[in-house]
């Protein structure tokens, strides 16, 4: 039990390492801000939930602090990246878009036209 | 003729730091034997266990052996407190339209931040209350609660801390911290000296005084750096 | 077993570098501020596997503290950027 | 092997983020320059087996020293020479 | 109902429900912060938890209670599989993504209402869509979420919205809009 | 693995030293010249923090022992006294992250002050500082 337990968690761990270079590697390749914003957070969130998580089945009496910091990367790293896309779009990072479809604009406008008058 | 100067003598700087630590070898044992051994250290390691009952021992450093450092240490915060209070000062006319912010956040965000507020406080609560069982300590812990109300204050443009009520916890720490350190002068013993001796090692109540000395320091530093934090915010560039 | 965490220690050091890379050339600071982010992932990441290695449990108390206050630089960046401090 | 590694990278990360620090014209990148140290630093200490250092630095570096440094380079200017740049301002 | 303004923080009524609710979720945090059962442990926790609930109940909860009966609990786990499953899908997407030599994407940012009117549910859903494929919200204004997505197949709001997001909110309504 | 640990550590045991101490000391002497030859006050600030962490590392790495451990007692480690480092720096150190904040705090205050003051933050154009 506790070998298959290991076998699970060494894989896990590979898993996460994996994933954690392909976000930096994303982060590298995209062409713009919002793009990297994508790869990075996604490819790095599950990277580092899967290695925890891993280190976590290798000692099982570990797993319940393992788990609230699994519980806060989730939470938290979405939330950081959300703040950071918002802002750069307000001050003007125009994001890479083949076909122009961008419904942001306006909203964006129509808000601070609010907020100044 | 500066520029040449100056980076001759960082080469001189260097080449004698360099010299000075190619003589100490990396990773050597120069505590040797701890029973034995003449360093502080071996003093420190090989005493912790049986005189205060603490397992971390750069704690019983920290807080015990070094009592008097950790004394100085806060005063420095609260004057650097202080000290940033008077520069920064500003007349009471003057305090009618400060806004912490200029524009409010996103609705995501502040629930986010909401969520996460009284998880961060108590992640603080919990390394300065065990700051004798794992890495950690009063500095930490009163630093990662100051750290969450940075967050609620600059998410929140209604969120205000209390002052009365951080001038008082202020000095209630700082008076309780004081007075534990002269009722161990009274007792006989040195300043911040632990005089009991309560407890088994490596379950919560053990260590005798340097749990409490602890949550009184990680008290103190919270509500320093939050005021320094709330005064830092609050100025705002002339126009 | 070592070899598996040997790998995955020279993934993490690339990620580093790669992060690194993208820090220094990013045009904007937005896209430094999302290497920031994960430079500071991939450290928690890190030490949690390093308190692995080392075989001690309490180390896992910084990895901790990171995965709990590394989004908070972030954040502090990201308001700045928007001119809301 | 780990150790090695994981020592190498990091004092090149922390010599080139401590030069970038230095050398950058804008203060905000100077400033990340300084996260940037202050994150890898921290790993630094946890490998020497220093966690109760590691942890402070984690605490102090990441996010209260970003803030106090941002709030004076709002107060002054973002730029090291003071030249107004409108378009660096925006970036 | 649709552009309800949030209520000030410091305003916000602190109710019986909302004290267990966040004592309750502190407490468990705790547990996980120390994993160890011993009395001397538990009592702190439970003093600290109440400390701390008494002071943030009313930021903390949203709706008290009633989040944590018994068939909402099935739900979050229903739930937490779904997330599970677009997760996964995600990052293999990601690395499809990445790895591949000429880079296959098609960005833009769309938008699409959303019927929740919860905040807490909506954190759930915006933190959802960014973590699953090629999503990433960008704002939540009212009740429209603009997200950008990496591969655009449709501007309309409506097909927007049942590729992104009915999945999460099909079950985030049974738990939070009941 | 900690075998092949010490293996290493002995086979390598010159690049390590070079790692650590060079870090520290390339650190100090980035900050110093940061501080010498910058002109502007933030920057300065910049290069004394840089300079701050150089030294933290120069002390943490001089209590390194190989093969060492956290001087923690912690359960499992109750009797490994004899394979701890040294407590005494990382207790320095940890004050001295410290007071290093507060420094940096009180400095940069001083700096808005001046900034207000003579509208520049410029050490070569705040005039009045020459006498």
């Amino acid at each position: 039990m506790m070998e298959i337990l290991e076998y699970i968690g060494m894989a896990l761990i590979l898993i996460g390492g994996i994933f954690l270079f392909l976000g930096a590697l994303g982060l590298v390749r995209m062409p713009d801000l919002y793009t990297r914003l994508q790869a990075g957070t996604k490819a790095s969130t599950l990277g580092a939930m899967s290695t925890v998580l891993g280190v976590g089945l290798l000692h099982p009496d570990w797993i319940l602090k393992i788990l609230i910091i699994v519980i806060f990367i989730g939470v938290a790293n979405p939330l950081s990246s959300h703040a950071l896309a918002r802002a750069s779009y307000r001050k003007g990072v125009i994001p890479f878009s083949k076909n122009n479809i961008d419904k942001y604009k306006k909203a964006v406008k129509k808000q601070i036209k609010n907020l100044t008058s | 003729m500066k520029n040449v100067f100056i980076i001759i003598l960082l080469v001189v700087i260097g080449y004698f730091l360099a010299n000075t630590f190619a003589d100490i070898p990396f990773g050597e044992n120069r505590i040797g034997d701890i029973e034995s051994s003449e360093t502080v250290a071996g003093y420190y390691l090989s005493n912790t266990v049986e005189k205060s009952k603490v397992a971390n021992v750069i704690t019983a450093i920290v807080v015990n052996y070094r009592g008097l450092d950790t004394l100085g240490e806060v005063t420095v915060l609260f004057l650097a407190s202080t000290g940033l209070a008077s520069i920064l000062y500003r007349r009471k006319e003057e305090e009618e339209d400060v806004e912490r912010l200029n524009l409010p956040s996103s609705r995501i965000m502040r629930t986010g931040v909401r969520v996460l507020f009284p998880s961060i406080v108590l992640l603080g609560i919990y390394v300065f209350i065990h700051g004798h069982l794992t890495p950690g300590g009063g500095f930490q812990g009163g630093t990662i609660v100051a750290t969450g109300f940075l967050l609620m204050l600059i998410s929140y443009k209604g969120f205000n801390t209390n002052h009365n009520r951080m001038v008082w916890i202020e000095s209630l720490a700082g008076l309780s911290f004081v007075g534990i350190g002269i009722w161990g002068l009274l007792s006989g013993n040195t300043f911040l000296e632990n005089s009991t001796n309560v407890g088994v090692l490596n379950s919560l109540i053990s260590g005798g005084l340097i749990p409490i000395i602890y949550i009184v320091v990680g008290f103190k530093v919270a509500v320093e750096l939050t005021g320094i934090l709330d005064i830092l915010l609050k100025i705002k560039p002339k126009k | 077993m070592t070899i598996i965490l040997t790998i995955v220690f020279t993934l993490m050091a690339i990620g580093l570098i790669l992060s690194m890379f993208r820090f220094v050339k990013g045009p904007r600071s937005g896209d430094r501020a999302m290497a920031l982010d994960t430079f500071s992932i991939i450290i928690t990441a890190a030490m949690v596997l390093l308190a692995h290695v080392f075989e001690r449990y309490i180390y896992v108390d910084v990895a901790l503290i990171y995965a709990v206050l590394g989004f908070v630089g972030v954040i502090v960046i990201a308001r700045y950027i928007e001119g809301a401090l | 092997m780990i150790f090695i590694i994981l020592l190498i990278i990091m004092a090149v990360l922390l010599l080139a983020a401590a030069v970038y620090s230095i050398v950058h014209r804008d203060l905000l990148f100077a400033v990340m320059g300084t996260g940037i140290v202050s994150v890898v630093l921290s790993l630094f200490f946890y490998l020497l087996q220093a966690p109760d250092v590691a942890l402070t630095e984690a605490a102090i570096g990441i996010a209260l020293t970003t803030i106090i440094f941002i709030i004076t380079i709002r107060n002054t200017t973002r730029d090291e020479d003071e030249i107004i740049d409108k378009e660096n301002e925006k970036l | 109902m649709t552009n309800k303004k949030s209520i000030p923080l410091l305003k916000r009524k602190s109710s019986p429900g909302k004290f267990i609710y966040t004592f309750l979720i502190m407490f468990i945090i705790w547990l996980g912060f120390t994993t160890s059962f011993e009395p001397a442990e538990l009592i702190t926790g439970v003093f600290v938890s109440l400390i701390i609930a008494l002071f943030t109940d009313r930021i903390f909860s949203c709706c008290g209670m009633r989040v944590l009966m018994p068939h909402k609990i099935i739900y979050f786990i229903q739930y937490f599989f779904v997330f599970i499953m677009a997760l996964i899908k995600a990052n293999f997407d990601v690395a499809r993504r990445v790895i591949s030599p000429d880079l296959p994407i098609n960005p833009g940012i769309v938008k699409f209402k959303t019927k929740l009117t919860n905040s807490f549910a909506r954190l759930v859903l915006a933190n959802s869509i960014t973590l699953t494929p090629g999503t990433l919200t960008i704002d939540a204004i009212g009740n429209t979420f603009y997200v950008h997505w990496i591969d655009v197949t449709s501007e309309e709001p409506e097909v927007a919205y049942k590729e992104i997001a009915e999945s999460f909110e099909k079950i985030l309504m049974k738990i939070y809009e009941d | 693995m900690q075998e092949e640990f010490n293996e290493i550590f002995i086979k390598y045991h010159e690049i390590i030293t070079i790692g650590v101490y060079g870090t520290a000391i390339g650190l100090i002497l980035i900050g110093l010249y940061a501080v010498l030859m910058k002109k502007n006050l933030v920057k300065i600030v910049i290069g004394l923090s840089i300079m701050d962490a150089g030294i933290h590392l120069l002390f943490v790495g001089i209590g390194y022992i190989q093969n060492g451990t956290a001087p923690i007692f912690s359960p499992g480690y109750e009797n490994a006294g004899e394979r701890m480092v040294d407590p005494v720096p990382q207790a320095l150190v940890l004050t001295a992250i410290i007071i290093g904040f507060a420094i940096t705090a009180v400095a940069l205050s001083l700096i808005i002050r001046l900034y207000k003051h003579h509208h520049t933050a410029k050490i070569d154009q705040i005039k009045s500082l020459k006498w």
